[in-house]
């Protein structure tokens, strides 16, 4: 018993991850409305950085941010152990910005065609366009 | 397609999860992840970039590279937006509001525009006149905001965030502005021009400073040979200033963009009136 | 054997090329351009002939131009075979050229600049087919040459070229890529090479289920050979002005074709392993059924241009029965045969087309009678049809001799049956024509006095008479292409 | 000078911010910044090659840092060719397009040169970084710059196909940065040639398993291999011409090229060919992806429609090559990688130029074009016959590596779909020919300003695109050559 | 320890996910998914990804759900799904 809890405890942020990237996935292809498709592109982007932030994480250890920065200045060894793992979360930065990019315009794409078709949902949009 | 997705997602679903078979105990210390790269970051970020935000060092210097490309990923997405939402053409009426007696004004020759000032006001089609309370909150809240997006630029290295941070929140103060009075006063004020010109700037402030230590005679983005350009500084690595520099960079970029963005969307590409 | 290193070879091929821009840029000026085209043509022939003593005398000329991978490269090497079938092509072009000035402006076609520039064209692949020296570059001429054909033969831009020209492109292009490609890279991907040499490419890779294989698809897809099941282009490709079925679709085209046959049998498979595994019968077979097939069904056509189509096919495979005889006399009868029927078969088709621009008759049952008023173009055509059924004095009395030796020679009794057959029935399809034409009671008289038919203009009669002396001349003097032949082949 | 590498991106990345600026300055200086940025970096392009050439691959860190701590870019022979090629096509592209781009794009051109740079920029440095995650930001420069240019096409389609893109393009470069997630999790390293070594001997980690289905799925969702090609014909056919022209045969290729890479570099021949076994199925699949493309090239009506299914086809060539699990086809597809790009390059210029002149380029409206525009049909004629694969073009020479490669291997029915698809190209082409041959149009095309007499494209834009389509026939001569100098000794 | 918290904060992550994809309103939707970043910025803070959880607090929750409403006053609020 300890040893399924202890692996669920091991594991369970990954299942989480990968669960919230299936919902994200699924609303993106299955959604009807391109807006909810957005948001479940949105979902699946934040699922991937939940993920790689949960590779950088460490038990024990604090925000990579170098305690007493201010007086110790390198006269105390620093110890890799007491801080989280700097390069995921440098890495996430970057995914997000592309993901608020990516967001902005797909938003942006979906004003442009309700400009023109009246309508986000997908079935009318493909009524329309077999109609032309 | 409901059955399709779900089929797609369950194969998806299940390669993932069999990849997280072999993975490390979440959270172990000693992973490959965790000790490999992460730890020399951690060991010497200090003493090579003088940032004790070991993140901000990661992003403004050991991969500053791509930052920077980063940025030209959310000056595209601004780009983008105007490129594809915005629209030139004059609108054909125009909606005035006589102010002293709040008569309404339809003019639909645009013409002969009237002259905006204490007599008449700017209307949009579903115009609701300005809450005092919001107004007057938000009037006194905006300029702390921007103070402290300013903070968060300038601290990145020293606290959590950096230019991108301050960016967005800079950006969002003046969004706010647009909410709580209407698009024109934010238009007015901030000339799309301005905006145009600042999303291009910052990026391009980032890439000058990069580029300007090729030409110093280091590798692109080296920082280290900045040095006899600011001879004064003593005592700041001098990495930490030319992170300081491409931090500034970027959140003038981010701040534009986003406003290009909001304007964009919020008012199909026409800039006169919105949220 | 000694290799000469020249770069003659190619400039013999680029010649014509190089003229296009200028046949191009004086388009206006039709008689400026029509003496470029001779300019160009004689300069070829020259630098052909000019190569000419070296290969009689057992050397070889190389270029090698472009070395795509080990044994596979853009190269050039004149001998005996390729410089027999450049002679020819090259100084027919020129009498060609000749006779589409006076074919196309009697017409008066539209688009005579694109005529004459792919005719360059054509002509340059043609010599680069004759002197490859791979299978590689042999294919890559082969293929520029079925292009630059389609303009020519679709000239006339109707529903019916276009017909014509699908069905051109269909045969020619859909077996090459189909079945020669893929072949042509199997021999690569079994050997490592694709030079050209006397003794074959393969040394013991292939089984004989291989082998088979292999052959068919190279006797097949060179479908300009006109083998059967894939000779119905040439009919179709009739709709062309006459000088291009003059040229191409008796000479050059077809004849490229059946070079890269003979080609590929003496040269990739080498007559040594095709004995070995007694594929020559095989050829053989298929070859006796399209001159069979082609002689009967040209016996029922009675437009002429399409009887000589018909003919064409069945006398190609005349050729490729020779080489696939693979004994000496068989394989002289065959590609000598390549020289004589080119003689024979455009003296036919110039024929043709001067009774077109003349008179504009296109059907054998119009035309009796037609032989008192045109008489050189009939005695013409006689010499013609002499050579090609193969009776003295022409020339192609010379490879119909040859080619019944070899078969007796192969002790094939059976298929020098075959020759005689349809020697015959050559003889049944074309002296009829003759006959009509000189003894034969004019119909149309009503519609056509007869003051108004005279004889074709200058420069339509003198190619066509050109050739028919050439191919009596040859009856007399066939050594220098036996020589040609005998060191190519090495017999 | 050293910092050739650096320069071959980031000059046409900062022309783009300097282009971008001007927007708002004097936009007419816009064109020549972006022009003169994609000319420097074409320069670079071409001396690094000489580097490479004589002294082997080059390193090149990225603010000074050693290779795993910091970016770095490492460039062989590979790398230099697409380079190049990029660089090349992308250049003459932007000198080609101009007029047409302000036929189409006519109020904001600034802006649209500035997202073509960056475009370009992207595509440049997902060529030559050596660095995973690097790979990634770029892959997204040039998903979004592709975005916004696809949406500036057709007025009606345009921003729907550009949804689409970003929907299938998110969810492709979403895998990649999944399987890159894994790969860090199982090395804790980025750098491409570091998490090689560390992979090494790990041929049964369920990790680094999926890492590289992850990956490799993410790159051919990124350049549509069949069946994931969906997006692809509509994004590339309601794109403005500037952009088809440039999209069509770079996008599609540098993804090949990144495929390559992370076979090549990051996973291994040995990983893939001999523990994992895939090579058969994969091949199978590019089979059908040959075949598949060529099908429903001869259902279009449109032509551009019709060479974007081609696309599709021949990205088949390249992987069927590649997974060939065998030096000849991998040749032949590095080769097809530069032959491709060069001939849909042609066709596109070609199909460019004539709707520059006839704006609609339904199969129907091109009747008489031969007559109308000969030079532009000229090019196009080379540009097809290349694709067909007939030689002397250069469309033969890596087919031929590709059917060696197939027939080494014993699989024919790669050979089969091929040469079967080569035969569906001939037919297509000539169907387009025959109509622009055998038809002769009205003498005026009505076209939305009124009827206009058809005359040829300008001057810049067939210069160009001869040029480019003469290029083929070079191409294909100096086969030997290329393989000989640059593939050969990458793959040693 | 963090994992009691983390587990929790992840279920109503998922829950809010699930939520804003199902909801019919699109205003609605723009409100959970502000919801869904900021707990998702949430659990970074909790995993110590500071600089992570900054941004997202400010593009995820903060402009995003700025850019989604302004996009729904242009479009429509209504869906079927």
């Amino acid at each position: 018993m300890s040893d399924v809890l202890s692996l669920i405890v091991a594991k369970y942020n990954y299942w989480l991850y990968v669960i919230l990237m299936m919902i994200g996935l699924y609303g993106m292809i299955a959604k009807n409305n391109l807006v909810k498709k957005i948001v479940g592109m949105n979902i699946f982007q934040t699922a991937i950085i939940l993920f790689y932030v949960s590779v950088g994480y460490k038990r024990d250890a604090t925000i990579p941010i170098l305690a007493n920065a201010h007086d110790a200045h390198g006269a105390t060894a620093i110890h890799a152990a007491d801080y989280i793992n700097p390069l995921t979360s440098c890495l996430m930065l970057t995914a997000i910005v592309v993901s608020v990019a990516t967001f902005g315009y797909a938003m942006a794409l979906a004003v442009r065609i309700y400009q023109r078709y009246q309508t986000l949902e997908e079935d009318e949009l493909r009524m329309r366009l077999s109609e032309e | 397609m409901r059955f399709f997705a779900f089929i797609v997602v369950c194969l998806t679903g299940a390669l993932l999860l069999y990849g997280t078979g072999e993975f490390p105990d979440w959270g172990d210390p000693n992973s490959p992840a965790s000790l490999h790269l992460s730890n020399y970051y951690i060991e010497n970020a200090l003493n090579d970039t003088g940032a004790p935000n070991f993140v901000t060092a990661v992003v403004a210097d050991y991969r500053g590279f791509d930052t920077m490309f980063e940025t030209a990923v959310i000056f595209c997405g601004g780009l983008a937006c105007f490129l594809l939402l915005r629209d030139f053409r004059e609108k054909k009426d125009h909606y005035y509001r006589h102010i002293p007696t709040g008569v309404i004004l339809h003019v639909k020759d645009s013409q002969k525009p009237l002259t905006i000032g204490k007599e008449f006001g700017y209307m949009d089609k579903d115009w609701v006149p300005p809450d005092l309370i919001i107004k007057t909150v938000c009037r006194i809240l905006i300029p702390f905001i921007q103070i402290y997006a300013m903070y968060v630029v300038a601290h990145g290295d020293y606290s959590p965030g950096g230019g991108f941070q301050g960016g967005v929140i800079f950006g969002s103060s003046l969004i706010l502005l647009a909410i709580s009075y209407d698009l024109k006063t934010l238009v007015k004020r901030v000339k799309e021009r301005v905006l145009g010109i600042f999303a291009a700037a910052g990026v391009l402030l980032y890439a000058g400073i990069a580029a300007l230590c090729m030409l110093m005679g280091g590798n692109f983005l080296d920082y280290s040979k900045l040095a006899p350009l600011v001879p004064w500084n003593s005592h700041h690595n001098i990495r930490a200033i030319g992170m300081l520099g491409v931090e500034i960079g970027v959140g003038i970029a981010v701040m534009a963009v986003m406003l290009i963005i909001y304007i964009n969307i919020v008012s199909e590409g026409r800039h006169d009136e919105g949220l | 054997m000694e290799t000469i290193i020249s770069i003659k070879p190619l400039l013999a091929v680029l010649v014509t090329l190089f003229v296009v821009p200028v046949l191009i840029s004086s388009s206006s000026k039709p008689n400026v351009r029509e003496s470029w085209i001779f300019i160009a043509g004689i300069i070829k022939l020259v630098l052909i002939l000019s190569m000419l003593p070296a290969v009689l005398a057992g050397k070889q000329i190389v270029l090698t131009l472009f070395e795509f991978v080990p044994g596979a490269s853009i190269a050039f090497r004149v001998d005996g075979l390729g410089m027999l079938f450049a002679i020819v092509a090259a100084s027919l072009y020129i009498v060609t050229s000749l006779y589409s000035i006076g074919y196309m402006r009697g017409l008066k076609e539209h688009g005579q600049t694109r005529f004459v520039s792919f005719f360059a064209l054509a002509i340059s692949a043609t010599i680069g087919a004759a002197f490859s020296a791979n299978l590689l570059t042999l294919y890559l001429f082969y293929e520029i040459l079925s292009l630059a054909t389609y303009p020519l033969v679709t000239h006339h831009q109707d529903e019916k070229s276009k017909i014509s020209g699908r069905r051109y492109l269909t045969f020619i292009l859909g077996t090459s890529i189909g079945l020669v490609l893929p072949a042509m890279i199997y021999c690569y991907h079994v050997t490592g090479t694709l030079e050209f040499s006397t003794a074959g490419i393969f040394t013991g890779e292939l089984s004989k289920p291989e082998a088979t294989v292999l052959l068919l698809m190279f006797v097949f897809g060179f479908a300009k050979a006109g083998i059967m099941p894939f000779h119905s282009w040439l009919p179709a490709a009739m709709v062309a002005p006459t000088p291009v079925s003059a040229l191409l679709h008796a000479v050059a085209v077809v004849k490229v074709g059946v070079f890269s046959i003979v080609r590929v049998m003496t040269g990739v498979f080498g007559v040594d392993l095709l004995t070995t595994y007694n594929l020559g019968i095989m050829v053989m077979i298929i070859a006796s059924v399209t001159i069979l097939l082609g002689s009967c069904i040209a016996m029922s056509q009675d437009e002429l241009k399409r009887r000589l189509a018909y003919s064409t096919i069945s006398q190609l495979s005349y050729i490729v029965f020779g080489v696939a005889l693979l004994t000496p006399q068989g394989l002289l009868g065959g590609v000598i045969h390549i020289v004589m029927h080119a003689f024979g078969k455009i003296t036919l088709f110039f024929c043709a087309g001067a009774i077109y621009v003349t008179t504009h008759k296109k059907y054998i049952s119009q035309m009796s009678g037609l032989g008192r008023k045109m008489p050189f173009t009939f005695a013409a055509f006689f010499i013609g049809a002499l050579g090609v059924i193969g009776l003295p004095p022409t020339g192609g009395f010379y490879s119909k001799w040859n080619l019944i030796l070899g078969t007796l020679e192969a002790q094939q009794t059976i298929f020098m049956l075959v020759l005689l057959v349809s020697s015959f029935l050559n003889a049944f399809y074309f002296l009829p024509i003759v006959y009509k034409g000189f003894f034969g009671k004019s119909e149309d008289q009503e519609e056509n006095p007869p003051e108004k038919i005279k004889e074709a203009n200058l420069c339509l009669i003198i190619p066509l008479m050109l050739t028919a002396v050439i191919s009596i001349i040859l009856f007399f003097y066939p050594t220098i292409f036996i020589n040609l032949i005998k060191v190519g082949l090495g017999i | 000078m050293d910092n050739y590498p650096a320069l071959i991106v980031v000059a046409p990345f900062i022309a783009a911010l300097f282009a971008g600026l001007f927007v708002w300055i004097d936009e007419r200086l816009s064109y020549p910044i972006a022009l003169a940025g994609l000319a420097v970096s074409l320069f670079s392009g071409i001396q690094v090659m000489i580097q490479v050439i004589a002294s082997g691959p080059i390193q090149y860190k990225l603010a000074g840092w050693a290779p795993p701590i910091g970016i770095e870019y490492r460039i062989d022979l590979l790398n230099a060719m697409v380079l190049i090629l990029v660089a090349g096509v992308a250049f003459l592209n932007l000198i080609a397009s101009y007029r047409s781009v302000q036929q189409e794009i006519s109020d904001r051109t600034g802006s649209y040169f500035t997202v073509y740079n960056l475009f370009v920029t992207g595509l440049l440095g997902v060529s030559i970084t050596g660095d995973l995650f690097n790979l990634y930001v770029l892959i997204e420069i040039t998903s979004l710059t592709s975005y916004a240019q696809i949406a500036l096409g057709d007025k009606d389609r345009g921003p729907l196909a550009s949804l689409n893109y970003v929907f299938i393009g998110v969810i492709g470069a979403s895998f990649y940065l999944l399987g890159v997630g894994y790969l860090y999790m199982y090395t804790g390293s980025l750098n491409m040639a570091d998490v090689a070594v560390l992979i090494k001997g790990s041929e049964g980690s369920s990790t680094v398993l999926t890492a590289f289905i992850l990956c490799i799925l993410g790159i051919w969702i990124k350049m549509a291999l069949f069946p994931m090609h969906v997006w692809l014909p509509n994004a590339y056919t309601y794109s403005p011409t500037a952009f088809s022209r440039v999209v069509a045969p770079l996008m599609t290729k540098v993804m090949v090229y990144v495929m390559i890479r992370l076979m090549v570099t990051v996973f291994g021949y040995d990983y893939i060919f001999n523990t994992l076994h895939l090579s058969d199925a994969v091949v199978w699949l590019a089979t059908l992806a040959v075949l598949a493309g060529g099908v429903m090239a001869l259902a279009q009506k449109n032509l551009k429609k019709m060479l974007t299914y081609i696309i599709v086809c021949e990205i088949g060539y390249m992987v069927g090559g590649a997974w060939m699990g065998n030096q000849l086809g991998m040749t032949g597809a590095i080769l097809h990688i530069l032959n491709d790009a060069l001939m849909t390059f042609a066709l596109f210029l070609a199909v460019g130029n004539m709707v520059y002149r006839i704006e609609k380029v339904d199969i129907t409206d091109l009747k008489g074009l031969f007559g109308k525009m000969p030079w532009t049909m000229g090019g196009f004629v080379l540009a097809a016959l290349s694709i067909i694969g007939v030689p002397p073009t250069c469309g033969f020479f890596s087919k031929w590596y590709l059917i060696l490669g197939a027939m080494e291997k014993g699989a024919y029915h790669f050979v089969a779909a091929l040469v079967i698809s080569s035969l569906i190209c001939a037919v297509l082409f000539f169907k387009v020919f025959e109509i622009c041959f055998f038809e002769s149009g009205s003498p005026d095309h009505e076209n939305s300003h009124g009827p206009v007499a058809i005359e040829d494209a300008p001057v810049s834009m067939i210069i160009i695109s001869g040029l480019v389509s003469l290029s083929l026939v070079v191409t294909g001569f100096y086969s030997g050559t290329i393989v000989n100098t640059i593939i050969l000794p990458f793959l040693k | 320890m963090h994992w009691p918290i983390d587990i929790i904060v992840l279920t109503f992550v998922i829950f809010c996910a699930i939520a804003a994809l199902s909801v019919k309103d699109l205003l609605g939707t723009a409100i959970l998914f502000g919801a869904y970043s900021f707990l998702m910025c949430l659990l970074w803070t909790i995993m110590g990804a500071v600089d992570v959880a900054f941004t997202e607090a400010s593009v995820g929750a903060g402009v995003s759900t700025v850019f989604f409403v302004a996009a729904i006053f242009r479009t429509r609020r209504r869906t079927k799904d």
